[in-house]
């Protein structure tokens, strides 16, 4: 395969490889934590956090952490970082932490960060994985955004907080529970699809 | 008093008014007949006469020394024009025998049965395989195979298929009621040859008249025969149906009749039996129906085997300019013709030409589960799902609901509201079956 | 053996940096999270007791309760309890007189049910004059020997609430929790 | 008996004496050549088809059966606008119309072929009409009917491949986006007279256990979706469709029944905690539902076995939710939930088939 330019490794998080719509990874903190779109900002932020500084580590480590223990090494960096976060999260912002509930410590689990620790960043260098994580990040952050403004419009009437429909405007109720969620996320995976196939015919 | 029926099923209209009133009118000799070397089931027979050999009418032309297979007589006295591939009713191209009529007809008759009470079973067998007598009701098995159920099959029923259960169709309906003597007789010789006691006769209720006759000649002439009116149903002429019409007796499923005692012949085997044994008769005519609304003149012919349907419609006053479909045998089963020059064969029981006013074109609908092919199916099957599976080549899952059980009777396409293809479907899901397990069989060897 | 040894090392290695990244971290953030949490707890709490009173956070039996108190007579109790919603879990804080005979006030700090219906326990836009109406029924609300609740009618007794309407069960889980909690209170304060 | 065997030559004659006795001579064909029929065939514009068998059908067709149903469901359409005025005929119309169009843009997208002439979009609008108040807000039913049909129904795959009844999924879609507006119920005003807002009867039931008499329920006379509240246009073209089998009598037997039987089991048990079963059998949808919904063909079992199955656990679950649950009404509920056991219920209820049963030994 063609070496990929540093533009591209960048890029191809955002659309080509996003981690929700084409690689279906971190789906259960999207589903959660939407209902407002200041809850996925705030959570596709701290996702990219971590996962910019466990990449970082974990590409500059990666020749001296043993391949054994490797999971475990990522695990516990990307523990440390996650818990960073929250507690940053839950000291400046308590109503967002609040809002995001346990999802903010179930980034440890989170298949993206631990994907590209094992996918990526164990294999490449620091810059490119820095890209790279960077890139993922973004389109992680973009689609919850997309996602959340989406639910908070339709579902609340408002999008961070303001209220932005008309007067009479009725909240679809749905949209802020769960299955409003699905269907959603069915609908931008379905887009994107869409768009992909009309891109290559 | 209710009649005996089975259960499912369905009703179609019948459409017999076209010729039940017809009396069987006998086809003048053709020109041309085109004789294939299959026209039953079991291995092809091979031709034993060359191009340019004079033949005689019940001459045999092929034949094969296999036990499941029935010969083939020339229907007329003429010369062998060819051995080439021609239109076959069953839809491809097949090897017949191209034979041209000459002269006056001379017949060659079988070897000469004397008193058939006393002769013994194996030669009276012998006879009715060198007639080349196959069951005529069109699924076209060698009658001497019937006849001969292995040792440990204890038989105890005979039934005389005189259902006739397809729509359009007369022709056993018109050989009930006129040679009514030699089909009891046909069945009588069967019976003897089978050791069987018990004799009955199904016939479905809209043949009033052939069941009266029946009912008349078998009091007269004393047999012990028991006619048992049927009431119409579709498709009470499959053997597993009739059996259960008639006796309650369920065949299992991959079983035979005989499994359950039981053989099953047609009245048209029954007088072709009779006229070989009787008469010395191979098998070189049949009773076909010529009827449909397309049809001008809607006939019940007796007509020679190798005739082109052609001659059968010109015999008929031809067809109408808006014929919409043609077809061999039955609405319900029969196969659509696409050729005129396909001779009439053993299995042909009917050739039909409709106009579009009784065959609606119905655009196809995707399934919408309604269920109406699985309350209909008489052997119980789910064909929307055999269909599903059949598509998606979901091998096991044919297995699994049963799909080699299907009679391929066609009331779950005729029932369909979304006018799938059922039949054809599950036709294909059988054949896919089949080539899984001799792939499979294959790689264990 | 090489491989495990550095397995080891390379292993405490990281998780002895990650614990002392975190014990700074913890040192830093910790006083400004319990603060936090300190603000909302006695903002509830102050808004559920009367006013002007001093208040006291007492431990007794794994329970955590408030006592307020005004010129050294205890004047009542707040307390948090919860309880199963109609699709999730009531959270409310509860101040009680101090011979637990009446509800000074309830307020609910957490819920999570069905928007429109259930959620009229903490907000009704419907009703635009008072929006809190229904936890403000239970102000002065007598407990002895329950809280009941009635539908579509005016509340007769001072035990009794008025239902929402289309969202009963909401409204019945708010005074089951609250009638379980208070008597569980009840018993450990009393004790 | 045997028979002198006849020589060749006289076969002819022995079947014409015995057919036509009256004419002795062999019918002769016209000497003169007729034009062969197959060249008359192929010389006409028209061909003729070769196709499988069956060269016959049956008189259903999918159209066919959407149209029926639409017309039995006519009764009731005008007893509710009758009832509720010209409200009750814009939510339908709004409904149909908004179902056609996301059916028609659906095709386009999908380039399925245009399928809005089968009926199916029609019926799934009207029936989710039926199911909603009067009062609903116009804008409201058109998301619901295109939610229907797009979530319903097209994503699936369209006609035959849903899951779930689309107008009941429209409906719950509707009843988790506006719970309050859907169960804003209106009475019933005759032209002229402004509606008043009030509660179904099986809400009055379990808000003060007011039951409403048999005589209001039968006619329609009480508040309620546009098509749930009269009983006896329902069953007129319920008991329509059954006679012509375009619904399967299976479902609402055993569904109603299984209502009927529970609920009458528990009031014989307690009288004063639990309404009498007559009344839940009238009150609510389930009169509509087990018609006209639960017997929707593509989301109820094929099977004999699978449909008493699924009218018996959609009974009991009506009943479970109407006296226990949270809601005063259960029957889309109950519907969906057996809706979604459908593919099972066909799968663990295939019939014997004929000849399975090993039979018994013959003597």
């Amino acid at each position: 395969m063609k070496e990929k330019t540093a533009i591209q490794e960048f890029v191809k998080g955002i659309w080509d490889e996003n981690p929700i719509l084409v690689q279906l990874l971190g789906l259960c903190p999207t589903l959660a934590v939407t209902t407002a779109a200041e809850n996925g900002l705030a959570m596709g932020m701290a996702a990219t956090f971590v996962l910019l500084c466990s990449s970082f580590l974990v590409s500059m480590f990666r020749k001296v952490i043993p391949g054994q223990v490797r999971i475990a090494a990522y695990i516990v960096i990307i523990a440390t970082f996650v818990t960073i976060a929250d507690r940053f999260l839950a000291a400046f912002v308590p109503d967002i932490s609040k809002s995001l509930g346990p999802f903010i410590p179930l980034i440890i689990v989170n298949c993206i960060i631990l994907g590209r620790q094992e996918a990526f960043a164990s294999k490449n260098g620091i810059g490119r994985s820095l890209l790279d994580a960077l890139g993922m990040g973004l389109g992680f952050t973009l689609v919850l955004l997309v996602l959340s403004s989406i639910r908070e419009i339709l579902g609340s009437g408002t999008w961070f907080g303001m209220n932005i429909m008309w007067e009479s405007f009725a909240e679809w109720g749905v949209m802020s529970q769960a299955p409003g969620a699905f269907i959603t996320l069915g609908c931008l995976i379905a887009g994107a699809n869409w768009i992909n196939a009309r891109r290559k015919a | 008093m209710k009649l005996s029926t089975f259960k499912k099923g369905l009703h179609p209209e019948d459409y017999k008014y076209f010729s039940h009133d017809k009396a069987i009118e006998i086809l003048p000799l053709p020109d041309d007949v085109y004789i294939p070397l299959q026209q039953h089931i079991g291995v092809t027979c091979e031709p034993v006469v060359q191009k340019g050999d004079r033949v005689k009418t019940g001459q045999v032309i092929a034949n094969t020394s296999a036990y499941v297979s029935a010969p083939v007589h020339s229907s007329i006295t003429g010369v062998v024009k060819d051995i080439d591939k021609y239109y076959h009713p069953l839809g491809m191209r097949a090897t017949m025998i191209h034979i041209k009529r000459e002269g006056e007809e001379e017949w060659e008759l079988l070897e000469k049965t004397a008193d058939w009470k006393w002769t013994p079973k194996e030669k009276l067998l012998d006879t009715i395989r060198n007639a080349g007598i196959v069951g005529l009701g069109g699924a076209t098995f060698p009658t001497h195979v019937k006849l001969n159920p292995p040792e440990d099959k204890s038989i105890d029923s005979f039934i005389l298929n005189g259902v006739e259960c397809e729509p359009y169709l007369t022709s056993d309906d018109r050989m009930m009621v006129e040679q009514t003597d030699k089909i009891l007789l046909g069945m009588a010789i069967m019976m003897h040859i089978l050791e069987v006691k018990k004799g009955y006769i199904g016939i479905e209720n809209n043949k009033p008249e052939a069941i009266a006759q029946m009912q008349k000649r078998v009091v007269e002439i004393g047999y012990p025969f028991t006619v048992v009116p049927l009431k119409v149903k579709y498709p009470q002429g499959a053997e597993k149906m009739l059996i259960y019409s008639v006796l309650k007796r369920k065949v299992p499923f991959s079983k035979l009749p005989m499994d359950v005692g039981v053989v099953v012949n047609n009245v048209a085997t029954a007088y072709a039996v009779a006229e070989a044994i009787i008469e010395s008769k191979p098998l070189v005519q049949r009773v076909i129906t010529v009827t449909g609304d397309g049809v001008n003149e809607p006939k019940n012919l007796m007509a020679r085997l190798g005739t082109p349907f052609k001659n059968l419609f010109e015999a008929c006053g031809g067809v109408k300019d808006n014929v919409h479909r043609i077809f061999m045998g039955g609405p319900m089963m029969g196969m659509t013709q696409y050729h005129l020059e396909s001779p009439v064969v053993k299995g042909s029981s009917g050739i039909v030409a409709v106009t579009g006013e009784l065959v609606e074109e119905l655009s196809t609908f995707p399934c919408i589960r309604c269920g109406a092919c699985v309350h209909t199916c008489p052997m119980n099957l789910m064909p929307m799902r055999l269909s599903k599976f059949s598509q998606a080549r979901a091998i096991d899952k044919l297995d699994e609901f049963g799909i080699m059980n299907c009679i391929e009777c066609g009331s779950c396409a005729f029932v369909c509201p979304a006018n799938i293809p059922l039949v054809q479907w599950i036709k294909v899901g059988k054949v896919r079956l089949r080539e899984e397990a001799a792939k499979k069989a294959k790689e264990k060897a | 053996m090489k491989s495990t040894a550095k397995i080891i090392i390379v292993l405490t290695l990281i998780t002895v940096i990650s614990g002392a990244v975190l014990a700074v971290l913890d040192a830093y953030t910790k006083p400004r999270i319990d603060a936090y949490k300190n603000k909302i707890r006695n903002e509830a709490v102050s808004q559920v007791l009367p006013e002007n009173v001093k208040i006291e956070t007492i431990n007794k039996a794994d329970q955590t309760f408030y006592k307020a108190s005004k010129n050294e007579e205890v004047v009542g109790y707040a307390f948090q309890v919860s309880g199963g919603g109609y699709q999730s879990e009531l959270v409310l804080m509860v101040g009680v007189t101090a011979d637990f005979s009446k509800i000074i006030a309830a307020k609910i700090l957490s819920q999570v049910e069905t928007p429109g219906l259930g959620t009229k326990i903490e907000n009704d836009p419907s009703n635009k004059e008072d929006p809190s109406w229904f936890v403000d029924q239970f102000k002065n609300l007598s407990v002895a020997p329950a809280i009941t609740y009635v539908k579509n009618v005016k509340p007769s007794k001072d035990n009794e609430i008025q239902a929402i309407t289309g969202a009963t069960i909401s409204s019945a889980a708010v005074v089951s929790v609250l009638n379980k909690g208070i008597e569980k209170f009840k018993a450990i304060i009393q004790e | 008996m045997t028979e002198q065997k006849p020589a060749p030559e006289e076969l002819k004659k022995e079947i014409k004496l015995e057919t036509t006795p009256e004419k002795e001579t062999i019918k002769e064909i016209d000497e003169k050549p007729k034009p062969d029929p197959r060249r008359r065939l192929f010389k006409s514009d028209r061909m003729t088809i070769v196709a499988p068998a069956p060269h016959n059908r049956g008189n259903k067709s999918v159209p066919r059966i959407m149209y029926t149903v639409i017309a039995a469901l006519l009764p009731a359409i005008i007893i509710s606008i009758m009832l509720f005025g010209t409200k009750a005929m814009i939510t339908i119309l709004v409904a149909v119309f908004a179902a056609m169009v996301a059916e028609y843009a659906c095709n386009k997208i999908m380039k399925t072929g245009l399928t809005i002439d089968d009926g199916s979009a029609i019926l799934t609008g009207i029936l989710l009409a039926m199911t909603l108040p009067p009062s609903f807000p116009i804008a409201r039913t058109a998301l619901g009917a295109v939610v229907a049909i797009v979530f319903g129904k097209m994503v699936f795959g369209g006609l035959g491949a849903n899951i779930f009844n689309p107008a009941l999924l429209g409906r719950a879609f509707l009843q988790a986006s506006f719970p309050v507006k859907i169960t804003t119920w209106t009475l019933p005003a005759f032209a002229g007279v402004d509606s008043v807002t009030g509660a179904t009867p099986l809400g009055q039931y379990f808000s003060d256990g007011t039951v409403t008499s048999l005589k209001s329920l039968l006619i329609g006379n009480v508040g309620g979706c546009i098509g749930e509240t009269s009983a006896i246009a329902l069953l007129i073209g319920g008991i329509f469709l059954i006679i012509i089998k375009h619904a399967d009598w299976r479902i609402p037997l055993s569904y109603i029944g299984t209502v009927f039987v529970f609920s009458g089991i528990l009031w014989l048990i307690n009288p004063e905690a639990f309404p009498n079963p007559l009344f839940m059998m009238f009150s609510g949808g389930l009169i509509l539902g087990a018609f006209f919904m639960a017997t929707d063909m593509v989301t109820s079992p094929v099977t004999p076995m699978g449909t008493w199955i699924y009218g018996i656990g959609m009974g009991v679950v009506l009943v479970v939710i109407r006296i226990w649950g949270g809601l005063p009404e259960g029957v889309m509920y109950s519907i969906l939930f057996m809706n979604g056991l459908v593919p099972l219920l066909n799968r663990w209820t295939r019939p014997k088939y004929f000849g399975e049963i090993q039979i018994e030994k013959k003597k």
